[in-house]
């Protein structure tokens, strides 16, 4: 699946985005999460626990409980701040 | 009517002209104009000094947030013209950032949804602001009393 | 900072950018324009045909009347700019009326002022509507909901 | 003094303004009303009793109740219809 990151978050990992194949036990967006983390320092600090970021799966806002599914493409990011 | 994303500034007079020409229906046309500040201001004073900010976005998720968002306040409020301009990328302190207009017969109405769609854009639509400082850049933070606007118009019988 | 009573159309986006220009402290502009509406609306229904207005005023009064509540808006909120353009004489639907625009740091005091001038330049600024229609002239009678809007404002607390 | 009439007042009375002298005894904006009504048919109707008019004394709002005093100019006029 393909994994987004943006602002801050995309700084920290040092990519806008990336192509990977999370093993199957990673089954909500928070397994994800934490799977990810495990592919870098900067992946475990960017999304390092406690840490204000929101989710969405193909466009939609998740929660970390939220099932990854069938969904094609997970995106980070912090707090909107527009306007 | 219409939601934009873009980079290059827009001619607020002519965006004006264009929503209202030809609609004698609309009796009030409210407008607000997003600046970037020199100064950011968060509890009640004025700190550093801002020079420039970027606004990173996420192409084409960011305009079908905005026309959510627009669709909405004309379920809430009879309008007859809409339109949400937002700029992206690199401006300097005094540039446009943000055109939000409505035209509705009721100045009430028209006034009411401005402010609503202002409030949930900044919650509600993905940008992210990186503000450039004299002590170097630094991401702009989401501001309590701006979820706590946005949260206004949730409220059962506001609309 | 200004106030002025003109024949004359303005040029909304001209207007604005004299307001914005080399102020940066402006983060939020809100802006209203009234404009002619080729329908009457009272009691949430729409009446009769407007082919045109002619609104007729008190010259120099007039201009003492916006001042004062301009000057009323400055010391209730925090304003960086404040512009009130409000025409006289014949005007077919469609045209537009009165300009009426607040910058400050903040949008919510920008907003606020905004209705706050145009709640209170209805109802105390010396302008009278004649109204032409099919059926003939006829003076536009005072709105109970003019009246209430601008009384909100006298509420303690509420600015 | 002056008297200046707007909007549908003046379109009533035929003109926009006009100098008249009260006699001493017209010491009220009430007074004056109730004098104006004497000079013509017109000035009967325009300022008929029930009339939903203001009036201004030197420019600033008056009652019907406020001293004529020193005022140079009285107006009257229907409530304002601006914006």
């Amino acid at each position: 699946m393909k994994i987004r990151y943006f602002a801050w978050l995309k700084r920290r990992v040092g990519v806008a985005e990336e192509d990977v194949t999370p093993p199957p036990e990673v089954r909500s967006v928070g397994d994800l999460v934490v799977w990810l983390r495990t592919r870098s320092p900067a992946h475990a600090e960017a999304l390092a626990e406690g840490g204000a970021f929101g989710a969405a799966l193909d466009r939609r806002t998740a929660t970390f409980d939220t099932p990854l599914g069938e969904a094609r493409e997970a995106a980070f990011f912090p707090p909107f701040t527009g306007g | 009517m219409a939601v934009r994303v873009q980079a290059e500034d827009f001619d607020v007079g002519a965006e004006l002209a264009r929503l209202t020409d030809g609609n004698a229906r609309i009796g009030g046309l409210a407008v607000f104009v997003g600046l970037v500040r020199e100064r950011h201001v968060r509890d009640g004073y004025h700190q550093d000094r801002i020079e420039a900010l970027t606004l990173e976005h996420w192409p084409g998720r960011t305009e079908e947030a905005l026309a959510e968002i627009e669709a909405e306040a004309r379920r809430r409020w009879p309008l007859d013209a809409t339109l949400i301009v937002h700029r992206h990328g690199r401006l300097v302190a005094g540039e446009r950032i943000v055109l939000v207009a409505v035209g509705s017969p009721h100045r009430e109405a028209a006034f009411e949804a401005c402010g609503f769609l202002v409030d949930w854009l900044k919650t509600k639509a993905p940008f992210w602001k990186l503000e450039e400082t004299p002590e170097g850049e630094r991401w702009v933070e989401s501001h309590a009393g701006d979820e706590e606007a946005a949260a206004r118009w949730d409220k059962p019988g506001k609309a």
